[in-house]
């Protein structure tokens, strides 16, 4: 079984950390091999670091709510830049204000987000979608 | 100049000042002396220290929101329907502003207007510049303060006091460590010698502004003893730029006994420390911040905790409580819930403040070891500082005699880990740097040993990720299930 | 036969209980046999006795919230509902039941089934019958306790017993005094000790069922000793009868200290008492009751009242605490607002449980205070019993020895006259015919005129009043504005 | 000025006696003579006391949720008995569950209460009603 690398990250001028310290814990105990860039990353960044490591998924986090700001056209830079089979989550308070769930995750994937999760989410889920994610996008291979 | 905690001579400020008002447009129209004729005029129910005074000395609890909106006219009727229940009004500023981007401040709020909704999480006030911060003065009825967490934080505080403001938030430690990643801490220091000379300058010239170094820092098992030096610390740098009015800040823990002796030993200690570095003639307050952790999705459950946060404050005897809203976990509250947690805060501090005197007995020994821990860190930040506190603070971070537990900076060690005690209490599970003596660290290990063994495991990170979880998942200790 | 405290005759009880059972029709469902059958083939987790002895081996607050509607189907809706959060559950009884008022209960009944949402304040269980009242067993997954306020509840007692209610509230001077107008205290007395019997016959089949004398009494403005000592006197008499699972209530006084206090002192006296009149073998557990006075209209205020309970409750080790709700200043609340107040609580219990300890040695000498107290007046009952503690009951409210403050009966004297100290706590204006010592009266008096030079006026009425009135108003203590 | 006679009572099976207690303390310091039944008071023994004490007003009070069922019928039972001149006023948690207060409000005004109180009512204001209602009447007559 190939270990994946996977490049975690808060977008834009986001600070908050605890989170993020959190995931990094959470996967690198799931076996992956996890870059994480922390707090204030611009979308250059992830993809920079995306590249330099090969890394199969970048792991957005946003939670002080100018997400949907700073997540816009990620995808397409990814695109731009030649990342064209990674995935993409994106996860946290995502908008300002207490939001309708379902329309944010509209929002988000909208925007090309492979998934969207909410501040609430199991991490031990998150793993369960994210082993299937990249299984299905390694047999597309 | 070297940098040191030294006033900084009014030569340097004027020649520093066109640099700071010209960093965006705004910043010209900043003019100082009709800021003061501005504050001169303004009636007693709209100064911040005042308020403070008062509640003091009627032994009240202040209740304070946060509130921030993209537009003036909604920022402005959000505020008016808070002074409804709250005693004073904050204008929290958004995360682009304080950084210092106001090119995407500016798209944030095009594309509020565009939607007819907020898209920023705060009033980007120097964008919207000095006429629209002066009409949230004279169309609020109380004392307003800037609340953000802007490492250079100038040209804001030039905009913002001259139109009125008479409180503003921040310090050089307390808005760099928890709230950027890579700026030197030289630098935030510096930034904010400039904002404190700023205030020192209103007080000459017959204005009094009150000064609030941010208390709660990563707001997530900060022990108190280490957020209690760092606001010691600041408000020491604010004193020497002629700052004359402070309000010293506390997260809370979540434990009762820890927490009312925190705001005890805050205001012993400030004393002490102050009066030792020979500043006299100040006026001292302080703030407790409700729950600043992760809380609870589920509305009534968040009404608990802000409840249980109001209740402490009282308790305790806070000058001040920053008040948290049913939205916490899910995002920035509408008017109506952030209304309903300063009506719940309201009935239970003024239901609990008359009952203040009965815990003291029963905390000195909490006290005492936070004056303990917090003087042996105080001292070795001052002998790395060589006796100056600017230099130590420096100093003490690269050394990590200073340590903000799970703040993002890469100037912060990282290495001092808390966990909760068996009673909830924050206590150390890893020291890190931080000098403390033998005692002290037995004192600790034991108390973390004695959760071990009441939960049958051993003291581990585990236990770390639990407590960080536990609030919003409805306990206070992060038991295993 | 004489009225005493003594153990009713089999066959005494016997020729009781056709008369009991005849009232009316529903009354012939009733089969003891039948009943203890279902009772032992009832899970554990259904079990009243059960949750109650867990919770205090595990140091845990059960919630309970107060729950009943006209018709069956809701009501069980509405229990399955509330299991969601809470630990035990009851079914309320609505206020025509509770004065044998079947006939009207039935128009409730039908109105209610017209209007399509219930017109009664709770659940008319006589009425609707022991299959009904089995149904809720069967299908509410968690134990289900009977929560009234009946002076005559034999026949109420015999229907739900046997349907496989596993707790009890109520007594025969707890549900008279502050709930009836007219009813001789020996006759409800007598009633209870039939129930109470009933409870020991079930005992002595194997069928554990928990009885709970009602502690807040008149719900306001109480204080802890006279509380405190009706509710061991119904706990003799219980004992006397055969019922050996007790939980004694209080409620919420609204003084930290004193709240503490009196869940500490109440356990201690108790078991005290119990002993010394020759009863072992029994499970004793206590029950805190947030706020039962006049609550606060705004929801975010009720919520900090709420929650305030929900932590003294915590903070006290009580067994239970009972939820109020949101809508509590309104009206009988929603299932939706009913489950919020049991969040709430839910979270600050958890939150707090691991506090407990904190507080015990502060409050050591308000304990003792109670204790004097109520030891004083349960003596001078046994005296004015001539040793037995049903006539001395009925002879101490009489005299004014026993008084509710507020309460409704024409038995009941109402001269002792209650207000709170300056701290908030519960403490005495007017002593009435309360057979206090000078010391304790002495107390009383200093700690009144403290608060009264604290407002600058003498101890009067107006301060009572309001008192009465300062919880829903926003305060504990009923400062002059 | 003439003393008037109030009679003050809870209706039906209810028990709650603190707010009659207020009552009839305010009332008596307002300077009227107060008849009180205390609580769990039958229509007849309203009326009983009232034609008994030519009381100008009976002030009901209901706050257990059975006031819908309780006080319907007290107007007609008051004509019937020969009360036909009597105020009638009805305050406190009228209905079962938390309710628009114009709804019962109309509901109890349909009823042939002359005034309607919630619970919040601040007693002063029913004082100034009072006078002006008793006011009337004494001119009308
Ligand atoms: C602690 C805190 C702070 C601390 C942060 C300290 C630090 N440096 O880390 C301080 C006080 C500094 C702070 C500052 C601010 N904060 Co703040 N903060 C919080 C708070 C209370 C807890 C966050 C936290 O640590 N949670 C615990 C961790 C474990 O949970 P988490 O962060 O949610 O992360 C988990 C999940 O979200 C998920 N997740 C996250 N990302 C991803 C990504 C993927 C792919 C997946 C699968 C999962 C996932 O997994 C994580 C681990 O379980 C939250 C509210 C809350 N949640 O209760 C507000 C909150 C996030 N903050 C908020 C805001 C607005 C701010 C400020 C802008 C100030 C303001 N206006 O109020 C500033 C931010 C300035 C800036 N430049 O970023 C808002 C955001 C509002 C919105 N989205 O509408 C919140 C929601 C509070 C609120 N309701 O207003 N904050
Ligand atoms: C204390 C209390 C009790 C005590 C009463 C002790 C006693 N004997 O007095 C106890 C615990 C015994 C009790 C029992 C019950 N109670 Co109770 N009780 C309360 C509580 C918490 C406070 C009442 C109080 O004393 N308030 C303080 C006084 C000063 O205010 P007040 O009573 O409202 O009276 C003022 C005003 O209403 C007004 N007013 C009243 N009448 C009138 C009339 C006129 C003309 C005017 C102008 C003004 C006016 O002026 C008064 C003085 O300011 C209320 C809820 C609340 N308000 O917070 C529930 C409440 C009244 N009770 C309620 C119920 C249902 C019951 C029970 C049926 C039990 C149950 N199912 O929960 C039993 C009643 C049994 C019976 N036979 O009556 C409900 C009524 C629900 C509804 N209407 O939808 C309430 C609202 C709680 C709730 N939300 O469920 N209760």
């Amino acid at each position: 079984m190939s270990t994946h690398t996977i490049v975690l990250g808060v977008i834009g001028a986001d600070c908050h950390a605890v989170g993020n310290k959190i995931l990094e814990a959470f996967f690198t105990r799931a076996g992956y091999r996890v870059v994480n860039l922390g707090v204030m990353v611009s979308q250059d960044e992830f993809i920079d670091a995306a590249i330099e490591t090969g890394a199969a998924a970048i792991l957005v986090s946003s939670l002080y709510g100018h997400g949907e700001i700073d997540c816009a056209g990620l995808r397409d830079r990814c695109l731009e830049r030649g990342l064209d089979r990674i995935l993409l989550y994106v996860g946290g308070n995502l908008v300002v204000g207490k939001a309708d769930l379902a329309a944010t995750r509209e929002k988000f994937l909208a925007m090309g987000y492979d998934r969207v999760f909410p501040p609430s989410v199991e991490l031990d889920e998150v793993a369960v979608l994210l082993r299937q994610d990249l299984a299905a996008k390694d047999e597309g291979r | 100049m070297d940098f040191e905690n030294k006033r900084i001579p009014d030569e340097r400020f004027d020649a520093l000042r066109p640099e700071v008002l010209g960093a965006w447009p705004t910043g010209r129209e900043v003019d100082f002396d009709e800021g003061v004729a501005f504050h001169h005029a303004l009636p007693e129910d709209k100064r911040f220290p005042v308020a403070l005074d008062r509640a003091d000395a009627e032994r009240r609890v202040l209740l304070q929101p946060r509130a921030g909106v993209a537009l003036l006219e909604e920022h402005i009727a959000l505020l008016q329907l808070l002074a409804q229940e709250a005693d004073v009004l904050p204008t929290t500023i958004d995360a682009y502003t304080r950084q210092n981007r106001y090119e995407e401040a500016q798209k944030g709020i095009d594309k509020s207007r565009q939607a007819g909704h907020s898209l920023l999480n705060g009033f980007p006030a120097v964008n919207h510049g000095l006429g629209a911060c002066r009409e949230i003065i004279e169309r609020v009825p109380k004392p307003v303060q800037v609340r953000h967490g802007t490492p250079d934080a100038r040209l804001l505080a030039e905009l913002t006091l001259a139109a009125g403001f008479t409180s503003y938030e921040g310090g050089g430690i307390s808005y760099n460590i928890p709230y950027t990643k890579k700026v030197p801490l030289q630098k935030s220091i510096e930034d904010w010698q400039y904002v404190d000379r700023l205030v020192g300058r209103y007080e000459a010239a017959g204005v009094r502004i009150n000064r609030e170094p941010f208390g709660p820092l990563s707001g997530t098992l900060v022990p108190p003893f280490m957020s209690h030096a760092i606001a010691i610390i600041e408000g020491l740098l604010a004193l020497e730029q002629g700052v004359r009015s402070l309000t010293l800040g506390y997260g809370q823990a979540g434990n009762l006994m820890q927490d009312v002796a925190a705001i005890h030993s805050l205001r012993q200690l400030a004393r002490q420390w102050f009066e030792a570095e020979g500043y006299g003639d100040y006026q001292l307050s302080t703030v407790f911040h409700q729950w600043m952790g992760g809380f609870p999705e589920n509305e009534s459950k968040a009404f608990a905790v802000i409840t249980w946060g109001g209740a402490v404050a009282a308790l305790a005897g806070a000058t001040k409580v920053i008040v948290k809203t049913p939205h916490e976990a899910s995002g920035i509250p509408t008017g109506e819930a952030n209304l309903q947690g300063v009506m719940a805060t309201s009935q239970i501090t003024s239901m609990l403040v008359d009952q203040q005197a009965s815990l003291v007995a029963l905390v000195q020994p909490e006290i005492e070891r936070i004056k303990r821990e917090v003087n042996t860190v105080l001292r070795a930040v001052k002998t790395a500082g060589e006796g100056d506190w600017a230099k130590g603070a420096v100093r003490a971070f690269a050394a990590g005699i200073l340590d903000v537990p799970f703040a993002p900076s890469v100037h912060n060690k990282g290495k001092l880990l808390p966990v909760r005690d068996n009673e909830g209490a924050i206590r150390l599970f890893d020291f890190g740097a931080v000098p403390l003596d033998m005692d002290t660290r037995a004192f600790h290990a034991a108390k973390v040993k004695e959760r071990a063994i009441a939960e049958g495991r051993e003291p581990c990170f585990q236990m770390v990720i639990d407590d960080i979880y536990s609030i919003s998942k409805g306990r206070l200790v992060g038991r295993p299930r």
